[in-house]
């Protein structure tokens, strides 16, 4: 009955995440990403394509911004009007934050995409109906839209191609939102190993493609609440508590490189960069 | 000036609003006409758009919003006037209301009509549409009610359906009278049907007049939270631009404003098409421009304090957005919406303009190009400049497709609107009776006043 | 990793399809349909394969000449996606976008099927008997001298192979052509280093100092450095190393500099001995070789600021042991090899020798050493060419009429070879002029060893095994038809070998002992090997120059350009499509540059400054016109380039090859004149001067960055420390 | 008047109703009865009332991959051939020779040798839809020894009484749902916890049962368990 | 004894108002003025109200009891609906959370609230009702109606009484 069940649970139904927080038990999927070691070099980004089943939208739909990488690399210089970028360019690749507290979450009118217990925010193709709300209320801008059925358009994926498309992962067709999933099908591959065999994942046991990919090494992937987790001990010596959308070493000038993203939006982001450092002596 | 002759015979009152449903003047069917062709080129452009998907509106990422949207809040805000007329001045007792409100309340509805037709037109997978009604499924998964979306829905039903109820129920005593005066013939069953038999016994009149008293207090605050929530789709999310406290009245201010404006227009195109020279006569249009100033007014006020406060905050993003709204590429679009929304209002506080009717026509057209320009202004600039400088785009533009479909939406309410102009009374019989009886009884009691004088 | 004791050749014939459709099915149709589709069923498969869990094989990417170790992922019989080999030494488990793509070559709709003879300007397709037969018979009576046989850089068993069907006719024309190589650096290191390929151990050094070697990009094994720069980069004993770069177009490697220093094109020589001169520990003959390159002097002539050279020098002091780099923006000139020389005497002087630059092992059989690519082999074979000296021509794994210089003419002089042969997967530029075709395999679905240039640790053979069935019945590998060849001149001697396959097995089972399988029996030793993928050996170590001199150390004093043709064109590589063969792989035409986040077209980088000058705004079409010819492009305003230097990126431009290639961008070879390298002979690809001009014309630049440019505008996104003090290898 | 006032409380009556069945509604995802699927024409049928329930044979000892990989799969062609080789007494029977027809080849040349049997589809899932069949085997059949025919007759009807299998269970997202709902036993023989994972998805907190400690869970519910 | 109707039509309120004093003050034998008189107007008119005495008018308790249905109805269905066996957290909100549900009980509210009150104007006026046995177009127009119930004795009287103040026009059901 529901309305039992309604008053039963209650407190259960009541709580909010992650700022009074039950505890992801046992996984919460998180990331950190070395922009000291990031090169720019893009094979995350196409390690991503072969991984997702992406489509290649062509000249014309990439010149109308329709283009559907998930992850994407960046590229800053420096805003003083110097003539040369003498310390070189920034590369950051931006990829869907898995935000805690979501913005997308709560307005998608279908609940199409929620929050998991391990702390993903999922995306759920076959019950978007394409409002593209979470889109506009996404700060990072990380979700694309499906604007044309991709599976059926010229050279997106020709016969022969179609044989490289990933089995685990849905081709989307016309009409819904996608973004970077943690490489789910990674991840509860080897949740179900784990289980069958009676453990949690452990860390390096699951790698996402990005990660995999990375020449320097510079995203590492894993359980934040495994204290053995690479991940773990990375965000701890950084001082960056996920429930916070202040982290108190800013307070003070502490010389730690991890922060995120547009934290102050209190969208608790579950991706942590380290910052780019620059020699000065030279 | 008065509002109304209190020396027609109730006859007549009958015979000319019923001569509305015979024989229109030409324009009419020419109106009619354009707005088909019109409605047709909108069909043309969406089942276009459905077969390509979206992408042929030239939306992208991340504007992934666009015209329609913009239009739909559009429609939503026509409707308001609609409620304001029939019910706001109703309970004031305001009887100069009477021979305009019946096709406020029509516009109201159709307006509402349309803009849910936006909706579909706006979401990618139009075919699976009902995944966001919330219906026991097998599935057993719900929509999302915490969606600002779903809360829009949920109002223009309730908003819709109370109108339709209250436009049906306001009609029922002039259906009566079409049911008496028509000859035989579809018409006559119809008007027999739809009068559920009424006969003004007083027992009828009496529960009427209290229905029709709480329906109207009902009504308006539903109106107001109506477009608040439309406010809230923009007010919840965090977005630079939309995440500003003051949206909701002025939303609600502009919704009304260019509900005032619209009926301006349509009372102009009526009055001629259906000879109503008599009844909608100049003294009640220069009220309604007077309101409509008022209004002007309070809305280019909220407008100021939205900008005021956004630029008197630290929120850098959102000031960012309003630079952006004022020099960057949909400058144009927004000083078009400053001139066309506080600037020109401002010809309405001209006497000689208040009863001026070519002026009043072109000026109310301007209103609605203001108000539209405003909606688009609010939707597009927080996306091509929001918080995430490298997703930037100032070039989006919207497709012909895009246009198309926003163009075809006109044609749909006018081909509405003057349809139902031509099936049903579009002034109120029994009202202007009441109006002009209340003139004549007032006229009696000073007549007597004088006498006692003498 | 698979099990062995299976012979996977007849395992993957056993291997049905599963409907690709099925992955298609897109979120429209929701509907249940049962006994519609046909379940996937096997007749007699291997035990460990499972429907649902994908099989890993090693294999070796051949996407480049880095020779990384693959690991593909296998399901019902597809391979999906490439992975480095984690055991492997070069690339430890990483692979970059290149390598990535190779599974869109394999796939690629575009390949050629069928052998094609030409008819007029149409191609008739042949069967493969045919083929060898015309073959067979357009060599009858030719003697050595009269064929020529171009290639790209080749190692392994197909060089052997190669080599073993040259000598049969005595011909010694085999032109081994890399279009992208660096080639001249090779002949300055066998000078100052004693050999050509020394280790370079970023990870050891605590200050990199490279001119314009794009090493995390396209320069000789990208993946192994890159993944060396990160461990340079949490720093040796708590020090985090320090790249400097400086070259004339930022490259990758530039953008990740911590100094980046924009010195005038062809100068980098000169700064070399400024620094040696500034350093003023060097002695003896380099000293007095330095003596006159004073600061003021270098500064004039680099265009860098005198106190910059000071910091660098004193940086170079400070921190020991450093490594030097001389890349492709050093020897791009006709004073290439000086220039390298120049930089190389650095490490000398610095004292990185047996430090930073140490020896390396050598491959231990020499015929399967790496033949390497250069451009001077392409001058000869163009000469040859043109005198007509040439009947039949065959050319394999290189593009030339799309990568020759345009002054070479190299197209006019190939149509003047009797008989053209191309083995080819796309029908590209030269497979176009060629009168037979012969379909190729791709790299994974063919057999192969393959000796890398570049080791990273110890001597290696990679071996390459297909990981699926043939995708077209009719594409025949390399080895192969090289086999088929050799058969028709010795076939008493190659009779014994069914086919390639069979030749390998047997060729690495000769030599198991050598190999390090002493003791195991064939068969194990055989699968182990495919297990692993990688055969790593014990291979005779050459010897370091401890000291070099500084003899024929002359720069040229840099001209002043001529006013006709007053900037230098700079072709730039990019780390994705580097000379173009593989422009037809969507993934990389559509993966941004990542300095200009372009895609799908080529652009001219332009420095704004110069652009102001000449009232160039980006997106501009600009006519970019050199001596040799003329190309339109559109313009990127950049800032990290030399003023007085334009830069086209290489591999676009393509008018055959297929539909991802074809018509997207413009070819800057076109334009490139022929100016050679003095001493080695090396095309010097820099030494193209050109002006440009505005054509009138504008196009929306179609890039991944916003409206806002790369501005951050002032919100904390990509954050920058800048310090001189920082231990990183205290974090996690 | 109270006439109407009457009518008034009835449709207060019913309404209230409505709403208390729309709340439950909510509650509980509506499960359609069993219904047998259509009857898939197949290359020639399979008894697998013969196998399963005559021979005894376990469902796993042909449909081996089910315990290994999310897919059941189809037991390849060698399996059928592996046995029957050695049973004379049907080797003549037509659906045998049939079978051998794809093993040795036809003599009319249109099946070649060793052909895997083009079987058809019969429980076929939305594209969409990822059912782990390892998972629920390991779960059920390993870690709670349910006799192999009921856990896999849960899904796939009795197959005992089947030739061609038949899809008999609805097989649609509530249908799954009222199964997850359930709380089942997440401990071992012996309530002993099968190691130290967590049986708690987001809201369906583990009961544990007075008696013995033993540990019940619900079945996962984040979405992207089964779509991804 | 048998009952008829007789309709008479007057010009203006005073009149009509004036007939139905009289027929108060005057003692009809068949006739009782609370039950069998009917007044019928073209224009909603309080004075006939006040004139006839008032009558209570019940629609607004269904206005009532509508509103806190939908209030109720919507609470309920949307804060279960929300704490199914699906329920997910979205954006680090609570799985039931109040604002929207509030937002959604309001809407519903005025709906239920709407609804009920148009169903007892129906009830309470009853409609759709069938057509009395005497009715004039001319009242939709401009024109008083008084429709009465009698006795057939007691016909005589009444249109006396109407015609005393001047009846434009009296109908009268064809006698049996």
């Amino acid at each position: 009955m529901s309305v039992n069940n309604l008053l039963e649970n209650w407190a259960q139904f009541r709580h909010f995440h992650p700022v009074d927080d039950k505890p992801h038990d046992p996984y919460k999927w998180a990331m950190s990403i070395d922009l000291d070691a990031c090169t720019g070099c893009n094979a995350c980004s196409v390690a991503c394509y072969a991984e997702n089943n992406l489509p290649v939208v062509g000249k014309e739909k990439y010149q109308h911004g329709q283009s559907m990488h998930w992850m994407r690399i960046e590229r800053y210089w420096d805003e003083d009007g110097r003539e040369f970028p003498d310390q070189g360019a920034q590369f950051l690749p931006m990829m869907c934050q898995q935000c805690e507290a979501a913005p997308c979450e709560t307005v998608c009118p279908v609940a199409a995409t929620n929050h998991t217990a391990d702390g993903l925010n999922s995306q759920i193709y076959n019950r978007c109906i394409g409002s593209r709300y979470c889109s506009a209320n996404c700060p990072f801008k990380v979700r694309y839209f499906n604007w044309y059925d991709y599976p059926t358009t010229d050279n997106v994926w020709p016969a022969e191609m179609t044989q490289q498309l990933n089995p685990d992962v849905t081709v989307r067709g016309k009409g819904v939102m996608e973004k970077c999933t943690f490489c789910v099908q990674r991840l509860s591959a080897a949740k179900v190993t784990a289980k069958n065999e009676g453990r949690i994942v452990k860390d390096g046991e699951v790698q996402t493609a990005c990660q995999q990919s990375c020449p320097t090494g510079a995203i590492s992937f894993g359980n934040l609440v495994d204290p053995e987790s690479r991940v773990h001990k990375q965000w701890q010596t950084q001082q960056v508590e996920l429930d916070k959308d202040k982290q108190d070493k800013d307070e003070e000038d502490s010389g730690l490189r991890g922060y995120r993203i547009l934290e102050e939006l209190r969208a608790y982001p579950s991706v942590m960069y380290l910052e780019r450092v620059r020699e000065s002596a030279v | 000036m008065k509002d109304i002759r209190e020396d027609i015979a109730w006859v007549k009152i009958n015979q000319d609003v019923l001569k509305s449903l015979e024989n229109p003047r030409k324009l009419y069917w020419i109106i009619i006409f354009c707005a088909l062709a019109v409605f047709s080129v909108g069909v043309g452009c969406e089942v276009y758009q459905y077969r390509n998907g979206m992408g042929v509106a030239n939306l992208n990422n991340p504007n992934v919003w666009g015209l329609y949207i913009a239009t739909f809040i559009f429609w939503i805000g026509m409707s308001h006037s609609g409620t304001l007329l029939s019910a706001i001045l109703h309970l004031m007792h305001a009887d100069w209301r009477k021979p305009i409100y019946r096709f406020a309340e029509a516009m109201t509805t159709f307006s509402l009509m349309t803009a849910g037709l936006f909706v579909m037109v706006h979401i990618g997978r139009l075919w699976q549409f009902y995944y966001s009604l919330p219906y026991p499924n097998e599935r057993g998964v719900w929509p999302n009610f915490q969606s600002p979306l779903l809360w829009d829905a949920m109002a223009i039903f309730t908003y819709l359906s109370s109108s339709v109820l209250f436009l049906f129920v306001g009609m029922i005593p002039d259906l009566a009278i079409c049911r008496d005066n028509m000859k035989e013939g579809w018409r006559k069953k119809l008007y027999t049907l739809l009068s559920l038999g009424w006969e003004g016994t007083d027992r009828q009149w009496r529960n009427f007049r209290v229905t029709y008293l709480t329906i109207a207090c009902f009504l308006i605050p539903l109106a107001v939270s109506v477009h608040s929530i439309v406010a809230s789709d923009f007010g919840m999310s965090q977005q630079p631009g939309w995440h500003v406290t003051s949206f909701p009245p002025y939303f609600v201010a502009g919704a009304l404003y260019s509900g005032c404006a619209a009926i301006i227009t349509l009372f102009i195109i009526l009055r001629y098409v259906f000879k109503f020279e008599e009844y909608m006569t100049l003294p009640i249009l220069k009220k309604t421009v007077r309101l409509t100033f008022a209004i002007a007014m309070v809305w280019t006020y909220l407008n100021a304090v939205e900008f005021a406060s956004v630029w008197y905050s630290h929120d850098g993003a959102s000031k960012d957005v309003l630079i952006q709204k004022m020099t960057g590429p949909f400058a144009f679009a927004w000083w078009g919406m400053v001139f066309c929304g506080s600037v020109v209002p401002l010809v309405l506080a001209f006497k000689r303009f208040q009863t001026n009717i070519p002026v009043l026509l072109v000026v109310s057209l301007l209103l609605n190009l203001g108000m539209w320009l405003e909606r688009w202004m609010i939707v597009a600039p927080t996306f091509s400049h929001g918080y995430y400088p490298w997703t930037w785009d100032h070039d989006q533009w919207p497709s012909m497709i895009q246009w198309g479909i926003v163009f075809g939406s006109f044609g749909w309410f006018t081909l509405l609107f003057m349809v139902f102009c031509k099936v049903f009374p579009s002034v109120s019989m029994y009202e202007v009776k009441e109006m002009v009886y209340h003139r004549s009884l007032h006229l009696k009691k000073s007549e007597t006043a004088e006498q006692g004088a003498h | 990793m698979i099990d062995s004791g299976f012979d996977r050749r007849d395992f993957l014939k056993v291997l049905g399809w599963s409907g690709a459709a099925v992955a298609l099915s897109g979120c429209g149709n929701t509907s249940i349909e049962d006994g519609r589709e046909t379940v996937v069923s096997y007749s007699e498969p291997a035990d460990y394969v499972i429907p649902g869990i994908g099989v890993y094989y090693n294999s070796t990417c051949a996407q480049c000449d880095a020779g990384c170790n693959i690991n593909g992922r296998v399901r019902e019989g597809r391979v999906l996606k490439l992975e480095g080999n984690p055991d492997s030494t070069i690339n430890r488990g990483k692979i970059c976008g290149l390598g990535q793509a190779g599974v869109q070559h394999h796939y690629n709709p575009d390949r050629l099927r069928e052998p094609l003879l030409r008819k007029g300007d149409q191609g008739e397709t042949i069967s493969w008997e045919k083929a060898y037969g015309l073959i067979a018979e357009k060599l009858k009576g030719v003697d050595g001298e009269e064929m020529a046989f171009l290639t790209g850089g080749m190692s392994g068993h197909l060089k052997v192979l190669l080599g073993n069907y040259l000598a049969s006719f005595g011909c010694k024309n085999h032109f081994v052509y890399e279009a992208v190589s660096p080639a001249v650096v090779r002949a300055a290191n066998k000078k100052s280093y004693g050999m050509a390929m020394p280790r370079f151990s970023i990870n050891k050094a605590k200050v990199v100092l490279s001119f314009g070697a794009d090493f995390l990009g396209s320069w000789i094994s990208p993946v192994h450095f890159s993944q060396q720069y990160a461990q340079f980069r949490k720093g040796v004993d708590g020090q985090r190393g320090v790249l400097i770069q400086v070259e004339s177009k930022m490259t990758l490697t530039g953008a990740n500099a911590d100094r980046w220093l924009a010195i005038r094109p062809g100068t980098e020589g000169v700064l070399a001995l400024g620094i040696i001169n500034a350093l003023g520990t060097a002695t003896g003959e380099i000293a007095a070789a330095v003596k006159d390159y004073d600061r003021a002097r270098v500064s004039a002539e680099t265009g860098i600021a005198p106190g910059q050279i000071d910091k660098v020098a004193a940086l170079l002091k400070l921190r020991s042991p450093s490594l030097v780099l001389a890349g492709s923006a050093a020897e791009g000139y006709a004073h290439g090899s000086q220039n390298a020389a120049a930089i190389n005497l650095l490490n000398h002087v610095l004292g990185n020798m047996g430090k930073t630059v140490e020896v390396s092992e050598t491959i231990p059989f020499p015929q399967m050493a790496p033949s390497l690519g250069n451009t001077a082999a392409l001058k000869s074979l163009n000469d040859g060419l043109s005198a007509g000296k040439y009947k039949v021509l065959f050319s394999y794994a290189a593009n030339p009429v799309f990568t020759a210089p345009g002054a070479l003419k190299f197209k006019e002089g190939m149509a003047k070879a009797g008989f053209k042969v191309a083995f080819a997967h796309y029908l590209d530029e030269t497979a176009m002029q060629a009168d037979l075709v012969l379909p190729l395999d791709s790299a994974l679905e063919d057999w192969g060893t393959q000796v890398p240039e570049y080791l990273a640790t110890c001597a290696q053979i990679n071996v390459q095994q297909p990981l699926m069935e043939k995708l077209h019945a009719n594409t025949r590998g390399m080895g192969d038809i090289l086999l088929a060849l050799l058969k028709q001149r010795r076939a008493d001697e190659y009779k014994g070998y069914e086919d390639y396959y069979a030749y390998l097995r047997d060729a690495l089972l000769k030599n198991k002992s050598a190999l390090g399988g002493g003791k195991i029996d064939d068969d194990t030793f055989w699968n182990e090997t495919l297990t692993k993928g990688i055969i790593k050996l014990e291979g005779p170590v050459g010897s370091l120059a401890t000291k070099v001199g500084a003899a024929g150390l002359k720069l040229p004093v840099s001209d002043d350009g001529d006013d006709q043709y007053p900037l230098h064109l700079i072709p730039s590589v990019t780390a994705s499509l580097r000379d173009g063969r593989h422009a037809n792989q969507p993934w990389l035409q559509e993966s941004p540059d990542p300095l200009t986040t372009i895609v799908w077209d080529s652009w001219v980088e332009i420095h704004p400054k110069k652009a102001a000058e000449l009232h160039i705004v980006e997106g501009d079409i600009i006519e970019i016109a050199s001596r040799t010819g003329t190309i339109k492009a559109q313009a990127y305003l950049f800032p990290g380039i030399h003023p007085d230097a334009v830069s086209v990126p290489l591999g676009r431009g393509h008018d055959a090859m297929g539909r991802y290639a074809k018509g997207f961008g413009v070819n800057p070879f076109q334009i490139m004149d022929a100016v050679f390298d003095k001493e080695t002979g090396e095309l010097a690809m820099h030494e193209t001067r050109v002006k440009i001009t505005k054509t009138g014309q504008r196009v929306i630049v179609v890039k991944d960055e916003g409206a806002a440019g790369g501005k951050q505008m002032g919100k904390k996104i990509a954050v920058r420390l800048s310090t001189d003090d920082v231990d990183l290898s205290e974090e996690v | 008047m109270h006439r109407s006032l009457r009518f008034f409380v009835l449709m207060m009556g019913l309404f209230l109703v409505a709403s208390s069945y729309a709340t439950d509604a909510s509650q509980a995802a509506l499960t359609t009865d069993d219904s047998l699927g259509p009857l898939v024409e197949q290359p020639f049928e399979f008894p697998h009332n013969r196998h399963a329930n005559d021979m005894q044979i376990d469902c796993m000892y042909c449909h081996t991959y089910a315990r290994r990989s999310a897919v059941a799969g189809i037991p390849p062609l060698q399996k059928c051939i592996g046995c029957h080789q050695s049973i004379d007494s049907v080797r003549e029977t037509p659906r045998i020779k049939k079978l051998f027809e794809y093993w040795e080849g036809s003599e009319d040349g249109k099946i070649a040798a060793r052909t895997p049997v083009p079987w058809k589809k019969v429980h076929d899932l939305p594209d969409f839809v990822r059912f782990n069949h390892e998972r629920h085997i390991k779960r059920f059949i390993e870690q709670q020894n349910r006799p192999t025919q009921e856990a896999c007759g849960y899904c796939h009807g009795d197959v005992k009484d089947m030739t061609v299998a038949r899809r008999s269970k609805p097989l649609s997202m509530g249908w799954c749902a009222s199964c997850h709902e359930k709380d089942h036993p997440v401990t071992g023989e012996g309530g002993v916890a099968v190691g130290n994972q967590a049986y708690w998805y987001s809201f369906q907190k583990p009961v544990v049962e007075a008696a013995g400690g033993a540990v019940k869970a619900k079945g996962p519910n984040d979405c992207w368990q089964c779509h991804k | 004894m048998s009952q008829r109707h007789l309709l008479a039509l007057f010009s203006n309120f005073d009149e009509a108002e004036a007939v139905v004093k009289e027929l108060r003050s005057t003692q009809i034998q068949g006739f009782d003025v609370n039950d069998d008189l009917v007044v019928k107007s073209p224009i909603e008119h309080p004075e006939v109200e006040e004139f006839l005495g008032n009558k209570p008018v019940y629609v607004q308790w269904f206005t009532l009891g509508g509103a806190l249905m939908g209030g109720l109805l919507a609470f309920f269905l949307i804060s279960g609906s929300q704490a199914n066996f699906y329920a997910q957290m979205k954006g680090g909100k609570p799985i039931v959370p109040l604002p929207p549900n509030f937002v959604l009980t309001y809407e519903m509210f005025i709906l239920g609230g709407v609804f009920i009150t148009i169903l007892g104007f129906l009830i309470c006026a009853g409609l759709p009702a069938r057509r009395s046995p005497l009715y004039s177009g001319k009242v939709s127009e401009d024109q008083i109606g008084i429709l009465v119930k009698s006795d057939e004795g007691a016909a005589g009287t009444l249109k006396a009484i109407f015609t005393k103040h001047n009846a434009l026009e009296i109908q009268e059901e064809a006698g049996k």
